[in-house]
């Protein structure tokens, strides 16, 4: 594919990507305050759960930890952010250090051939090291530079300041734009790389990856390389959060997390990116509504909602729609292709 | 709209915050008063009986006439033993709810999460839970026991009929950790020696190895600051290995979760521990009370701890300072609480001490036998030391900080 | 074996090559050359070790002992993707697809391994000619009968452009004519690459072969023409005697 | 000398707890390559049964060893009905499906029981002295039924018409099915048995940590890392991966903490998975059940 041709893929993520421009300039206007100021934590986690799509849907790389890198995104910002005195650098180093764990774990798995479900529980175990340890850290014996980890309670993020000024703290209302803008920009950039010569060698290699190592293609690289930028992206996703919630908390690793980031993705569908972001939003809409009554327990809700689209909707909302609706556009051969076209949203 | 440097900044908030969202809501005439607590996940042992307290508390002042001539509507929500909900309710309750008071938060780390937020909506807050103390901070009530009013009292009296070797187990976190030292701290100024300090992560429920210390160290009693639901199993297994009758425990952490009602009578007879409240608290408030909770609940209500009766009286306190002031603004409300206002509720007097924004209360030691507590002796009026030890919000009332975050130390103390 | 030949290069090479597992020897003390633009076909009973070594050459195995030499590599303990990168197009038993891409993407995933975006795709739209794809390029690869697909992955072979080609079983469940056109293919491969083609349908290699190498017990039994082999009462006995 | 016995005793008694709330977990992925993620709340529905059966005035030792095994496995056959059945050999859809399930169970038995139910039931069995260190009688107990417990279940799948049945149909489920065996039966029994081992140990355990609707996460990750460390032998793999990561957490426990020990135990797995990226019994012992 050139490069015309990749843009021509990308069609339907610019149409995405438009409505979420739109609907960044235009939500203030149309919700609530407080509405506003608690999508920032909901666009946080569907950053994550974009992250998620990447790796899983594209990579085919069964990430039953990608929760860790969020956290751990979370956890370096907050920590570099206390000890610079400022947000700019923080972002950065968030981002280098769960992409640098990340590749590290990556090189430890994939050059081990490590596969399918062990490396979920590989992943899985590294997220649940990242619960107990942290855990461990209260005290004044556990800092970093400056910052006390603190353990079980957490530490206060600070909250983002404009690029090198450190006396301009954003609000959170206004943490939004940066939040939306942080997605829109992931969701395209997620959207390129699937398009790109290394994202269809990734998804290659999720179909067949011995036939991939026949062509010359080292899938463990691949693998590597997606896994690692992936992890980058989860911990934009991270910086968010704990952004939109003021704290960052060892819970951010626990099972209930690493769970409801696989529910994302399997809700919104695998092999689509646009997909599990619009999942995250229901879904987070959904939790949040339970919060407020108390008749149905929320792990309850949860629990059936996974169940039903593992047994009945297993490609998820997304490609499920795609089909039925090229179905009925256009019965003819060519639903196959638009099919394809549908899964690199 | 054009995103100019000036709308990101903070400088220029007061416009930003009513400017795009102004959607106004069907206002109605109530006083909304907002309840945030864990009533599912992990945490849901504290927070179940601290809502029925808290919908006992707005039925009964709805049942005097309401306040100022009006009714107060509770809207409770239900954070899910997950911090970013908290957060996220809290906005939600001051922004869009325009509660006139927020009663939320089990965990420190969930009132650090919700404390900036109200703060800034400027959203009167109450923390109604015994934690480890250090909040200052004019907007914040905190109505619940802190260490130096509770252990204080049950590390003396326990060395007086155990002797002075002292073994501390504790829950591994801030709570249990400052705890932990306030135990180290009155052992020692009552003659004790502390012999080790064990600290375990919420979760463990092996405590197999520990109780083999124990046996080596062989101390005259126990103290324990465990805390949560898997940490009952250290009861469990000490009586299990025999040794709660040869090595006695005293605790600030058990019954708070009526934990003596998870473990049978003979594994929990004998276990002393201090609380604001016992359900045994000889006055008419706290008898009526129990009535009440009883005839609304049936036989089977949970066990009142301190937990859920600060969750009552920190409503009625915050009523009362709504009548004193005569409205529901925040400023004249938080004056009239720091007035040194006082509630007889169920558990006594209650007193708002205006130096740290804490309260003043009667302190019980409890013993356990047959899974009730029997008090065994009171004090009255405990002002609340460690805090005030550090904070003075007389002195200096724009304060918004969490001091014991990082530690005793951190905060000058020793 | 006849002495002029070794004027011409020698690209593949092993030496005492074996591979055991547990106590089987299914690949023993294998010495085998192959030279440039050589067409060989490795035939034998079931379980003579044809595909164990084949498995050997391409990296999905590593061999117990001995060595593995491709044009002066020592590739004994190469990955796959190693040799491949090498110029060695490699279709294996088991047709391996891309299943979820179409015919024209798993063809394009072949050529864009080495060449640019622009080649790339005029090289997938030739090869597709070649293969006479063309009126399924579009179809994703699950779709197709087996007979298509072991050409699809014949034409990503071919669309590497490689100088030595390896071919396990490509003429597996194919109809006559399937087989017949295969072979044209074959030749047609041959004239710009070596190959080793790993087969046990007599007729199809006959439509192919030049030089022939017998496998029997892990070991080579004989090499020469099919003519001569099929004459040979030993290769008869052990192979030929239950096929031909 | 008395310290060591006793520390050599909470060491082994570590090892077979981990073995106690694995084993369940083994048969079921051993034998049919699932691998069930709500095998925690299994454990949970164990103790509840338990706790429910006693309240009633069930004698305690017929609540453990009978209702919670017939219970649980009652529960694991319909979930087998229900769910497992249309997943088999998609193992990442059940490992889902499953996970949807142990959401779901939580759910369920919150809404039922309270988010704290009185759990009043004791350890039956007294105390063991050893010299001046005591020790729990039912630990030794529980030590004891786990080893019995291995037994059975190696009888079971050794010596009996089923279990030889059951381990035709899992080698090769085409033959088994040519032979007139009801491969649809076979897994449900393989699954009603690894959930009823899994409800007993949950009943065993109930007594000693209490039982709250969230318990089953404290043991999922453990069993789940035993299971994958042990490989896919059942009985020995489930042995190996206990004594290695038990003994690893309990040396560590006594050494510098819980937190350590815990720490120790999942960073051995990974490096253990490094190592041996199909289970300790993917390389040794595999002649072993």
């Amino acid at each position: 594919m050139n490069g015309n041709d990749t843009l021509r893929a990308m069609k339907p993520v610019f149409v995405f990507a438009l409505i979420g421009i739109v609907f960044m300039f235009a939500a203030p206007y149309a919700l609530q305050l407080f509405t506003i100021i608690n999508l920032t934590t909901a666009i946080a986690l569907s950053v994550l759960a974009l992250s998620l799509a990447l790796v899983w849907g594209y990579g085919g790389i069964l990430c039953f930890g990608q929760v860790a890198f969020f956290g751990l995104g979370a956890y370096a910002y907050t920590i570099a952010a206390i000890n610079f005195g400022g947000s700019t650098w923080a972002i950065l180093v968030a981002v280098l250090v769960a992409a640098a764990f990340a590749a590290l774990l990556g090189y430890f798995v994939f050059f081990g051939r490590v596969s399918d479900v062990y490396l979920g529980v590989i992943t899985l175990t590294v997220t649940l090291i990242f619960f107990s340890l942290i855990r461990r850290t209260s005290g004044p014996d556990y800092k970093i530079g400056n910052a006390l980890i603190g353990g079980f309670n957490g530490v206060t993020s600070p909250p983002l300041n404009l690029p090198w000024n450190t006396s301009s703290f954003l609000f959170p209302e206004h943490v939004f734009y940066v939040a939306m803008a942080a997605l829109i920009l992931s969701y395209v950039f997620c959207g390129w790389l699937v398009n790109t010569r290394f994202g269809r060698v990734c998804a290659a290699i999720r179909e067949n990856e011995l036939r991939s190592e026949l062509l010359g293609y080292d899938s463990r690289l691949y693998k590597l390389g997606i896994f690692t930028i992936a992890a980058g992206i989860a911990a934009i996703g991270g910086v968010l959060f704990c952004n939109g919630v003021g704290r960052i908390t060892p819970d951010v690793f626990n099972l209930y997390n690493a769970a409801l980031t696989i529910i994302w993705v399997i809700v919104g569908g695998r092999g689509t990116l646009i997909g599990p972001i619009a999942a995250t939003f229901g879904l987070f809409y959904l939790t949040s509504a339970l919060g407020g009554q108390s008749v149905l327990n929320n792990n309850l809700v949860l629990g059936i909602i996974l169940i039903f689209f593992v047994l009945l909707v297993p490609k998820g909302v997304a490609p499920t729609v795609t089909d039925w609706f090229t179905k009925r556009r256009k019965p003819a051969h060519n639903s196959r292709r638009r099919r394809r076209q549908g899964r690199s949203t | 709209m054009t995103l100019s440097r000036r709308d990101f900044v903070m400088g220029t908030s007061a416009l930003a915050l009513t400017a795009p969202a102004t959607i106004a809501r069907a206002q109605s005439d109530n006083i909304n008063f907002a309840s945030i607590l864990d009533l599912s996940g992990g945490l849901d042992i504290y927070g179940a009986p601290m809502a029925e307290t808290t919908r006992l508390a707005i039925e009964d002042i709805n049942a005097a006439g309401g306040l100022l001539g009006r009714e107060v509507e509770l809207k409770m929500y239900d954070a899910q033993s997950t911090i970013q909900f908290y957060t996220q309710f809290a906005t939600q309750a001051a922004a869009g709810d325009k509660a006139a008071t927020v009663h939320a938060g089990i965990t420190s780390a969930s009132r650090e999460a919700i404390r900036p937020t109200l703060a800034r909506f400027k959203t009167l807050y109450f923390y109604n839970t015994q934690y480890e103390g250090g909040v200052c901070d004019y907007n914040n009530f905190c109505t619940g026991s802190t260490p130096a009013q509770t252990v204080a009292k049950v590390v003396p009296y326990a060395m007086n009929k155990w002797g002075k070797k002292v073994y501390i187990v504790a829950a591994d976190y801030n709570y249990g950790q400052i705890t932990a030292q306030w135990m180290q701290k009155f052992v020692a100024d009552n003659g004790g020696e502390t012999l080790d300090v064990e600290f375990f992560p919420l979760d463990v429920t092996n405590f197999g190895p520990t109780i083999n210390k124990i046996q080596t160290a062989k101390p005259d009693m126990v103290i324990s600051a465990l805390v949560g639901g898997a940490h009952v199993s250290f009861y469990r297994q000490y009586a299990a290995a025999g040794m709660l009758k040869e090595i006695p425990i005293a605790s600030t952490t058990f019954g708070v979760g009526n934990e003596q009602k998870l473990i049978s009578a003979e594994e929990g007879n004998g276990i002393i521990a201090s609380y604001g409240y016992f359900e045994g608290v000889d006055n008419s408030a706290n008898k009526n009370f129990l009535a009440r909770l009883e005839a609304k609940l049936g036989a089977d209500r949970p066990v009142m701890n301190e937990l859920a009766i600060r969750s009552y009286e920190g409503a009625m306190l915050w009523a009362e300072a709504v009548k004193a002031a005569g409205t529901i603004d925040r400023e004249p409300v938080i004056e009239a609480l720091r007035s040194g206002l006082s509630y007889d509720g169920p558990s006594g007097k209650v007193t708002i001490d205006s130096q740290t924004n804490h309260c003043s209360m009667n302190v019980y030691i409890g013993e356990l036998a047959n899974q009730e507590w029997n008090i065994v002796e009171s004090f009255d009026n405990q002002p609340p030391a460690d805090t005030q030890l550090v904070c003075d919000l007389n002195a200096n009332p724009n304060q918004s900080t969490f001091l014991f975050e990082n530690g005793l130390e951190a905060a000058g103390i020793k | 074996m006849s002495r002029k030949r070794d004027k011409r290069e020698v690209i593949v090479e092993t030496r005492n090559l074996a591979m055991h597992f547990g106590g089987v020897r299914a690949v023993d003390q294998v010495d085998f050359t192959l030279y440039d633009k050589e067409l060989r076909c490795l035939i034998g009973p079931n379980g003579a070790g044809k595909s164990t070594f084949f498995k050997c050459l391409t990296g999905q195995l590593s061999p117990t002992s001995g060595e593995v030499i491709i044009r002066g590599q020592d590739t004994t303990l190469a990955e796959t993707h190693e040799i491949a990168s090498l110029g060695v197009g490699i279709k294996t038993q088991v047709p391996n697809l891309f299943d979820g891409l179409s015919v024209d993407e798993n063809i394009w995933m072949s050529a864009r391994r080495w060449k640019n975006s622009k080649r790339a795709r005029s090289l997938t739209s030739e090869t597709i000619e070649r293969m006479n794809l063309g009126d399924m390029r579009r179809k994703t690869v699950n779709q197709l009968s087996h007979g298509q697909r072991q050409w699809v992955e014949l034409g990503m072979v071919v669309a590497a452009e490689p100088w030595l080609v390896l071919l396990d079983e490509p003429a597996a469940g194919m109809t006559h004519e399937e087989t017949a056109r295969t072979a044209e293919l074959i030749k047609e491969i041959n004239t710009q690459a070596a190959l080793i083609v790993v087969e046990h349908d007599m007729q199809f290699i006959r439509m192919i072969s030049q030089q022939v190498t017998v496998f029997h017990e892990g070991q080579i039994l004989m090499e020469d023409t099919m003519e001569a082999i099929s004459k040979d009462r030993r290769a008869r006995e052990v192979y030929l005697g239950s096929r031909a | 000398m008395d310290l060591v016995v006793a520390v050599l005793f909470q060491l082994v008694y570590g090892i077979a707890s981990l073995a106690l709330i694995s084993l369940g977990l083994a048969i079921i992925f051993g034998m049919m390559r699932v691998i069930n993620l709500a095998h925690g709340e299994f454990l949970m529905l164990g103790g509840y049964t338990v706790v429910v059966a006693t309240n009633a005035g069930v004698n305690i030792w017929i609540a453990m060893l009978i209702l919670a095994p017939a219970v649980v496995g009652l529960i694991g056959v319909i979930v087998e009905r229900l769910l497992i059945r249309w997943l088999y050999g998609r193992m990442v859809d059940t490992l889902l499906a499953t996970w949807g399930l142990s959401l779901l169970l939580i759910g369920l038995v919150t809404s039922i029981f309270g988010a704290s139910t009185s759990t009043t039931i004791s350890p039956p069995l007294g105390i063991i002295r050893i010299g001046d260190y005591s020790a729990s009688g039912y630990e030794l107990f529980l030590t004891g039924v786990t080893v019995v417990l291995f037994i059975g279940v190696w009888a079971t799948l050794k010596l009996t018409k089923l279990g030889l049945v059951a381990r035709g149909t899992m080698q090769n489920p085409e033959m088994s099915a040519a032979l007139g065996v009801s491969n649809a039966r076979i897994y449900m029994i393989t699954f009603g048995l690894g959930a009823a081992v899994t409800g007993l140990a949950g009943g065993l355990l109930a007594p000693l940590t209490g039982v709250l609707p969230t318990i089953g996460a404290t043991y999922i990750a453990k069993a789940f890392i035993t299971v994958i460390s042990g490989g896919a032998s059942i009985l020995a793999g489930t042995a190996a991966g206990s004594i290695l990561l038990g003994g690893i957490n309990g040396i560590f426990a006594f050494i510098t903490g819980p937190t350590i020990g815990e720490v120790a135990l999942l960073v051995s797995a990974i490096i253990l998975l490094r190592l041996l990226p199909r289970g300790i019994t993917g390389r040794f012992f595999r002649k072993f059940l």
